[in-house]
């Protein structure tokens, strides 16, 4: 099974996670336009590439982001929020 | 059989990124429905390689929302003659599909399905258990005490059919009315000029052509950004595993919501078995073993006399998912650019209707009747279609 | 009015098997189950020590807060010791587990631990199970992907990760009978995890233990 | 009989005798037998029938990777012959016949081959009329072994294992690296799929007792050592992602997670193509070895050897050691170099042809070999003025191998076909992986040694992270296979791929149909797809296509190796298949009380409580009217509980849920809806304001797990400053209601329970007989009622306390079912019921839970959006006349207006209190109207007349949850 770091609880079986999706920030909800909050809301950056997404280890509850190349399905490196290397 | 175009020409009425089933019979639809046959379909790969030869090629129309119900219904209504218009034998085979309901929520959603079936002239009824069990005797009704039936979906004109050979009927089809199909040709840009499409760019060459067609599946969104469109479509891959042939025990096709499963038996006896999309995105065809175990546990839940069938070969394929589980087809905001995308886990059953309504849409320049509901806009002024409804209300 | 017995979680799924049964801290325990094998301990043998008072705290000011009650607290995440009576499992950075040991007051003391700034307590009304004899990381090895035969209990290794589909959080530990696992998981799993397992055991040639026998195994 | 005298290393045991039946008859064997060679031992040649054209099939490979043998064993099928040991009392049947295996009624087929041409299913029976008689009769000929449904539920112990480094193949080389790498440090798990490990090293001598001894003397080694397990009759079925390997023995697999993995796996003989090849008695030279070294069988007594390659003449010597006589070696090549080996042939007299190949085997009166036609052959051409008939009853088929790079491929391998060796060779491989022997394109024995030697170090070095000097491997110039081991033939026949039943012309026909693309081809012919997967095929039709398109086979390339490397069993996937489940800490109260359960999500909760005599109904209302009119209790345990501390709760509450939580006073609760970034509506809870900074709330029982988890992920980004606590598992809760409820519990608990010091919507905390309680006075049912949440580890004692205090009041149990009516006559939705998956506030009429004017909340900035935009739908209550008989609306059903879909039922029960039926559905904001009449059409397509009415129905005023005056 694959594996993911976990930054606090160290490699684990990929089936101890949840994916959550890419990190995305939002923008401005006063100054946007209708048209760019539903873009934020709905569309999503659906090319392969390296990409900077939530994760969870379930049984500690441990919100991550992992840095990954979803075309190799290979994870770079993982940091807690906030604390990126 | 299919004559295999040596030099691109320079110039085309039509561009189809894509030789899969969608991409095949859009172009067979044009040249054969619109008189247009100056049209080049290019694949990467080989004609069929991408979801056309890797889905469980289940047939049904009994989705939920009137958009879906009459779209499906008139797929399934090309497919019944699509052996004779191909004069090749696409082993179309009406089977009766069950969905199994597991919880009371789920027994409505199948309800729901079936009352917006019937209301559209679709063959769909809710059923109870005694009813399954005299469909299928040999299921094990309470899943080994974990999950009961409690009802399903029955619908009878489920079918299934052999998947390469809808990719080949309608290739050789479109060949046969002078579509030129370039395998192991890729795409790698489309130029777009005061947001019109005006050429594709390509491996051996580039094109003139003021209309594209993008029907790639889990490739779309490499496709958009070339034109710069934004969508919702985000990739699972989906996997699916076959079982070593045996003498035929499963008439029917049976999925199960909640044990994430669903099941046939292929003419060759084998029997063919998928399972939910996988947890996360992933743009490679590479398989799991987590699945299988899954798959298998959840499968001997419901037919435990499989313990000793062996599985003999598993595979994957990208599914290009949408946030309300439809599709999005036909006009985009540039200009000659056409899309046929987001069909997930279930575009097999579409192709036929897929490329008559893109084929018109490509055509006329304006969106086909059938497919005004699964327009791209819908995700900018929030009217997604209710199919999500049916997804969480099933939960 | 007199105080209140507390239950096992584990009690509906011991019932039937329950031969014997003690009370400890108003907890009913089962002291022996029928068909019980002395065997079991030299196979694996699951024991149930909900009974034994646990609370916990989490947030940045945990550590300090304990250290100030007078509870030291492992130096690393996921690593437990002993201290003050009690058994202080750290489960990540920043969250506690105090179990009862030998002392029965230091759980008290931490529960009445005045609620400082970013420290949260966490009650544990879970249940607790211990695991041993020489094939206990082998009964892990059919229901859990960490390999537990790595943990070394003089170091205070504890894991948190799954166990038959259920969180857990699994610590090694010495006793009189050998290098054994403390287990911790949401009590309202309790009869599919103790069913499970024991299944598991009894296959291995083990299963259940009472009290009685656990006792005299890790004194 | 054909044994022989004892082997050295054989695997039967001589002085144990198995009986055991094949077709009805009985036959003796040697423990340690396969089936195949058991049969063959008692010269029986007719083993199966092929797929396809039902063909009579005999001995093709005896290594596991053919289906010329599959047999059924009882509820086993497709049991591979060649391998599976015989056991006592086994009673077998082969798979795919009519009417038994010698005279299989099916066997007109091969007669209709001609018409039978690949791809021919394509082209027959197209049309609809006839479509479904076609196929039905192809439904009863088609698949293999008979599925037995009365199999019972195989549940097996399926484990996890580790180690630094796996070798896949006890070989020599395999052997070489394990010793190597163990040396190193490093703990080696070795597996073989044979019985025994030692493979060719063992079986492939060319009476060459020196290669035996040397084999041995590694294996002996490697038994010992003590960083070494050998696992013996062990697959690795497939290579995944993390160096993730299942291993699949007799009864169980094993997940091995590996530091480094070794491909040792050999190479597969590969059939010569010609006419007749795959007549019983026509086999691969290999088969032939391991039949005389493994099973002391003689495989044959006059052999003609069709070879291309130094393993045909070692074969030679074999097969004259075992007493066997050589008719002729037919050799492909046209010079053949100089060796020992060929030397030591020749001097034993056997008969050496050059460019010559078996053109065509011919069948004796029972269809199994009797003699060959030898020919000339030029490039695959047979120069027919030059045949000669030669009788004999064996062919070995020795023209060259196939590595056995499944697995390789599978990691990720970049291969590239090497000349020398004809055989596609690793050019690139993975991260921590590895190959060495045959598969790794060394052919000549000490080098085979060697490469192991190298790769063993080499996988250490990697597992263990440290650096080892790496043995040199000697250069190995030997030319193990032919390019063109295909003998073209008018009359075909010559298969290809045994599986499928698939000939030389097949292939032609498809390319020439366009199909010129090697995964179209596979796909078209179906080569490959067999359960044997291609191993013994796919290397020979590359080869063909590659000659059809004028391209190398490297241009051609391979198709895709997928899992499974050999078919596994599902029972082996599945293991024990474990089903997490949740119970309410009062699970074994409410059993003990009748509770009837239903599954709500991983829980199970009581639907009602079964009275004796009571139909389900009678319960579920008797549970209603004693909430009505005197008090009851319910379990809502399994409702999610989370708490929420610290100085920012209130602004953390505000930003999740839509409501005004800062609002909300110390002592006081408040109902919440929560909403996703679309805003559609997701999760209801109440909150209630426990202490300054201490919030604690309920959410939707399936909603709990998410609720918390992305709770815990919005204050990961937002690092607001609380603490966010799951309850849901720490606390059992049970709600106390009905008009007696406060009578119940006053002398139960020290809290002031008048509505003065504990009015409606407030929370206490305090105890209940002893135990410390958090008590909430909502009004889910509609009545005067105590929500109280207590230690789960005190449920049950609280629970007693109510029953026993509430006896006198006739207290009583209410279950799920009478809980969705109560609230339903109150018109309170249920989210996921009322609401689906795209339900926003303003559809249920949530305004006033909706505060636009905060700052911000999840969802908020969408909302503004829909505001703007015409309602579609709108949630109202309904009600049917009183006189209403007949069919009832279920949820879900349709409204139909002017002949269109207008919306849905959501909701419909009948109110014992009211005395007629109410609902909640989704209608068009036009027609909810208090007073509008609609059509709602049932399953049997009648329709029923309903009208819309406000809600709640039932005591609109809420006043039995007020004191009354």
């Amino acid at each position: 099974m694959k594996l993911m770091p976990c930054p606090v609880n160290g490699l684990r079986a990929i089936s101890e996670f949840i994916y959550w999706g890419e990190m995305r920030v939002s923008p401005n909800a006063d100054t946007c336009t209708d048209d760019e909050w539903a873009d934020y809301v709905f569309n999503r950056n659906g090319s392969p590439g390296i990409k900077r997404e939530w994760w969870c280890h379930t049984p500690s509850n441990t919100w991550f982001i992992a840095e990954r190349d979803t075309l190799e399905d290979r994870v770079l490196r993982t940091w807690l929020p906030g604390a990126e290397p | 059989m299919f004559t295999t175009p040596t030099e691109l020409k320079s110039e085309y009425d039509v561009v189809i990124i894509g030789a899969g089933g969608h991409g095949l019979a859009a172009a067979y639809y044009l040249a054969r429905d619109h008189g247009i046959t100056r049209v080049a379909v290019l694949e990467k790969g080989y004609i069929g390689g991408g979801n056309t030869g890797r889905n469980t090629t289940i047939i049904r129309s009994n989705y939920l929302t009137p958009e879906g119900v009459k779209f499906y219904d008139a797929s399934v209504n090309l497919w019944q003659d699509l052996s004779e218009d191909f004069d090749l034998n696409l082993f179309y085979s009406t089977r009766g599909h069950f969905t199994l309901a597991h919880t009371d929520s789920a027994v409505r959603t199948m309800r729901w399905r079936a009352e917006v079936n019937k209301h559209y002239g679709v063959d769909s009824e809710l059923v109870g258990p005694d009813f399954i069990k005299r469909a299928c005797p040999s299921i094990d009704i309470s899943c080994g005490g974990h999950a009961p039936i409690l009802g399903a979906l029955y619908h009878a004109p489920g079918a299934i059919a052999r998947h390469d050979a809808v990719a080949w009927g309608y290739g050789r089809g479109a060949c046969n009315r002078g579509v030129e199909i370039h395998q192991q040709t890729a795409v790698t840009g489309i130029e777009v000029k005061a947001g019109k499409v005006t050429g594709v760019h390509t491996t051996r060459g580039t094109i003139a052509t003021s209309k594209v067609l993008c029907a790639v599946a889990g490739f779309t969104p490499r496709v958009t950004d070339m034109v710069g469109i934004r969508t919702p479509l985000y990739i699972h891959p989906l996997q699916a595993m076959v079982s070593e042939p045996m003498k035929p025990w499963l008439d029917q096709i049976f999925v199960s919501g909640s044990l994430h499963i669903y099941i046939s038996q292929s003419a060759r006896g084998e029997l063919v078995m998928g399972a939910s999309l996988d947890p996360y995105e992933v743009h490679s065809t590479r398989s799991t073993l987590d699945f299988t175990e899954t798959l298998s546990a959840h499968m001997l839940d419901m037919f435990p006399f499989l313990s000793n069938v062996k599985v003999n070969r598993q595979w994957s394929g990208m599914a290009d998912m949408t946030p309300d589980f439809a599709p999005i087809m036909g006009m985009t905001p540039v200009e000659g650019f056409y899309l046929d995308a987001g069909w997930g886990t279930w575009g097999f059953k579409a192709t036929p209707v897929c490329g008559k309504t893109m084929a018109w849409t490509v055509a006329n320049n304006q969106p086909h009747e059938l497919i005004t509901g699964f327009s791209l806009d819908r995700f900018r002024n929030y009217s997604l279609t209710g199919e999500k409804g049916a997804a969480s209300v099933g939960h | 009015m007199s105080t209140p017995a507390r239950v096992s979680p584990l009690s509906d799924a011991q019932m039937n098997d329950a031969a014997r049964w003690v009370e400890h801290e108003q907890m009913r325990v089962v002291a022996a189950f029928h068909h019980e094998q002395a065997a079991s301990l030299n196979s694996v043998a699951i024991g149930d020590l909900s009974f034994r008072r646990r609370t916990g705290v989490k947030g940045p000011g945990a550590a300090a807060a304990l250290n100030a009650a007078g509870v030291s607290t492992p130096t690393q995440p996921n690593q437990w010791r002993l201290s003050e009576g009690a058994l202080v499992a750290r489960l990540g950075l920043t969250e506690y587990l105090i179990e009862q040991h030998s002392a029965p007051d230091a759980v008290s003391r931490v529960l009445s631990l005045s609620a400082a700034a970013d420290v949260y307590p966490v009650p544990h009304y879970d249940a607790a199970l211990i695991i041993l004899g020489p094939l206990a990381a082998d009964l892990f090895r059919q229901t859990c992907s960490v390999d537990m035969a790595t943990l070394d209990a003089s170091q205070g290794a504890l894991v948190l990760t799954s166990v038959v589909g259920v969180g857990a959080t699994v610590a090694a530990i010495n006793t009189a009978a050998g290098i054994a696992y403390r287990m911790w998981f949401d009590g309202t799993y309790s009869s599919y995890m103790w069913e499970t397992l024991c299944e598991i055991a009894q296959d291995m040639g083990g299963g259940p233990i009472g009290y009685g026998s656990l006792l005299k195994a890790i004194g | 009989m054909s044994r022989l005298p004892v082997m050295p290393d054989e695997w039967i045991d001589r002085s144990r005798s198995i009986r055991f039946r094949f077709e009805g008859k009985e036959y003796t064997a040697f423990e340690g037998d396969a089936i195949s060679s058991a049969l063959w031992a008692a010269g029986i040649k007719t083993l199966g029938r092929s797929f396809k054209y039902h063909r009579p099939r005999g001995i093709l490979s005896m290594a596991n990777h053919d289906i010329n043998v599959m047999v059924q064993d009882g509820q086993r099928h497709n049991v591979r012959g060649d391998v599976i040991p015989v056991r006592a009392g086994m009673d077998l049947s082969a798979v795919n016949t009519w009417g038994g295996v010698e005279n299989d009624r099916a066997r007109f087929l091969d007669k209709l081959s001609a018409f039978l041409p690949v791809g021919f299913y394509y082209k027959a029976f197209r049309s609809k009329r006839w479509f479904p008689m076609w196929e039905r009769m192809f439904r009863t000929i088609t698949g293999l072994g008979k599925l037995d449904l009365s199999t019972p539920h195989i549940r097996t112990a399926k484990r996890y294992d580790y180690c630094d480094v796996l070798i896949i193949g006890a070989g020599p080389s395999g052997l070489s690296a394990a010793l190597a790498a163990a040396d190193a440090g490093a703990h080696v798990v070795l597996v073989d799929e044979n019985a025994r490990a030692g493979g060719s090293g063992l079986y492939q001598l060319g009476a060459d007792h020196a290669r035996r001894d040397r084999t041995k003397a590694l294996l002996q080694s490697a038994r010992q050592h003590a960083n070494i397990r050998i696992l013996e009759s062990t697959l690795a079925a497939a290579w995944y992602a993390d160096q993730w390997i299942p291993l699949i023995d007799a009864d169980k697999m094993v997940k091995l997670r590996a530091k480094a993995t070794i491909v040792a796996g050999g190479a597969y003989e590969q059939p010569t193509v010609f006419r007749n090849n795959d007549l019983p008695g026509v086999m691969l030279g290999s088969a032939m070895q391991r039949l005389i070294y493994r099973y002391g069988v003689q495989p044959a007594r006059r052999v003609v050897i069709s070879t291309a390659n130094e393993d045909g003449y070692r074969l030679a010597l074999d097969l004259l050691q075992a007493g066997v006589q050589v008719q002729a070696l037919a050799d492909l090549r046209d010079s053949i170099p100089a060796s020992a080996v060929v030397e030591a042939v020749r001097q034993r007299g056997v008969e050496c042809l050059l460019s010559s190949a078996v053109y065509e085997a011919h069948a004796n009166d029972r269809g199994e070999l009797g003699a060959v036609t030898l020919c000339k052959v030029r490039d695959g051409v047979a120069d027919t003025a030059s045949a000669w008939r030669l009788d004999c009853d064996g062919v070995a088929m020795s023209t060259g191998w196939a590595p056995s790079a499944n697995l390789l491929y599978q990691s990720g391998a970049k291969m590239r076909f090497d000349e020398r060796t004809q055989q596609f060779v690793p050019a690139w491989l993975s991260e921590g992986v590895f190959a060495c022997g045959r598969v790794n394109g060394v052919y000549d024995f000490d080098a085979r040694i060697a490469d192991g030697a190298r790769a063993g170090s080499s996988a250490a070095a990697f597992a263990l992270g440290i650096a080892l000097n790496i043995p040199a491997v000697p250069a190995d110039s030997s030319r193990p296979s032919h390019p063109w081991p295909v003998i073209e033939h008018p009359k075909a026949k010559n298969f290809v791929d045994f599986d499928e039943d698939l000939q030389v012309k097949d292939f032609a026909n498809a390319a020439q149909e366009g199909y010129d693309n090697i995964e179209l081809l596979k796909r078209y012919t179906t080569v490959g797809m067999g359960p044997s997967q291609g191993k013994h095929s796919n290397m020979t039709a590359l080869r063909i296509l590659a000659r059809l398109l004028g391209k190398s086979p490297e241009q051609v390339g391979t198709t895709t190796a997928r899992p499974f490397f050999h078919p596994v069993p599902m029972s082996h996937l599945a293991g024990r298949g474990f089903h997490p489940q949740r119970r309410s800490p009062l699970h074994g109260r409410h059993a003990a009380l009748g509770a009837v359960f239903m599954p709500a999500g991983v829980w199970e909760r009581p639907e009602y409580y079964a009275q004796a005599g009571k139909s389900r109904t009678d319960c579920i209302h008797d549970e209603v009217r004693r909430v009505r009119s005197k008090v009851a209790l319910i379990d809502v345990g399994t409702l999610g509980k989370i708490e929420v501390r610290g100085p920012q709760a209130a602004e953390f509450l505000n930003r999740v849920y839509t409501a005004r939580i800062d609002l909300l006073k110390v002592g006081g609760t408040r109902y919440a809806i929560m909403c996703d970034e679309s805003g559609v509506v997701t999760d209801e809870g109440v909150i209630a304001h426990l202490e300054q900074n201490v919030y604690y709330f309920t959410t939707t029982t399936s909603g709990a797990a998410n609720v918390y988890r992305e709770m815990s992920r919005l204050n990961a980004e937002w690092g607001l400053q609380c603490g966010i606590i799951n309850l849901t598992g720490a606390f059992a809760s049970v709600n106390l209601a009905g008009p007696d409820s406060r009578k119940v519990l006053a002398p139960l608990t020290d809290v002031d329970l008048s509505s003065a010091a504990f009015p409606y919507l407030a929370v206490r905390q305090g105890k209940i007989a002893g135990i410390d309680a958090r008590i909430m006075r909502v009004g889910f049912v509609g009545e005067w009622g105590y929500e109280i949440h207590v230690p789960a580890e005190y449920g049950a004692t609280l629970w007693d306390a109510l029953m026993a205090a509430g006896s006198t009041y006739g207290i009583g149990p209410f279950g799920v079912e009478a809980q969705r009516l109560l609230r339903l006559e109150k018109g309170h939705l249920i989210v996921s019921q009322d609401t689906d998956g795209l339900t926003n506030p303003f559809e249920v009429s949530m305004e006033w839970a909706v505060k636009m004017d905060k700052p911000f909340f999840v969802g908020q900035r969408s909302l503004k959006i829909v505001r703007e935009m015409p309602l579609k739908r709108k949630l109202a209550g309904f009600q049917l006349p009183a006189s209403h008989s007949g069919a009832v609306p279920q949820e879900c059903h349709l409204i139909i207006h002017q002949g269109e879909i207008a919306g849905r039922v959501t909701s419909c029960y009948w109110s014992p209190n009211l005395g007629h039926h109410i609902g909640l559905a989704f209608l068009p904001p036009e027609m909810c109207e208090p007073g509008t009449r609609f059509q709602i059409r049932l399953s049997d397509g009648s329709t029923v007349s309903a009208e819309v009415c406000a809600t709640p129905f039932f005591d609109p005023e809420n006043l039995r949850q007020k004191e009354s005056a």
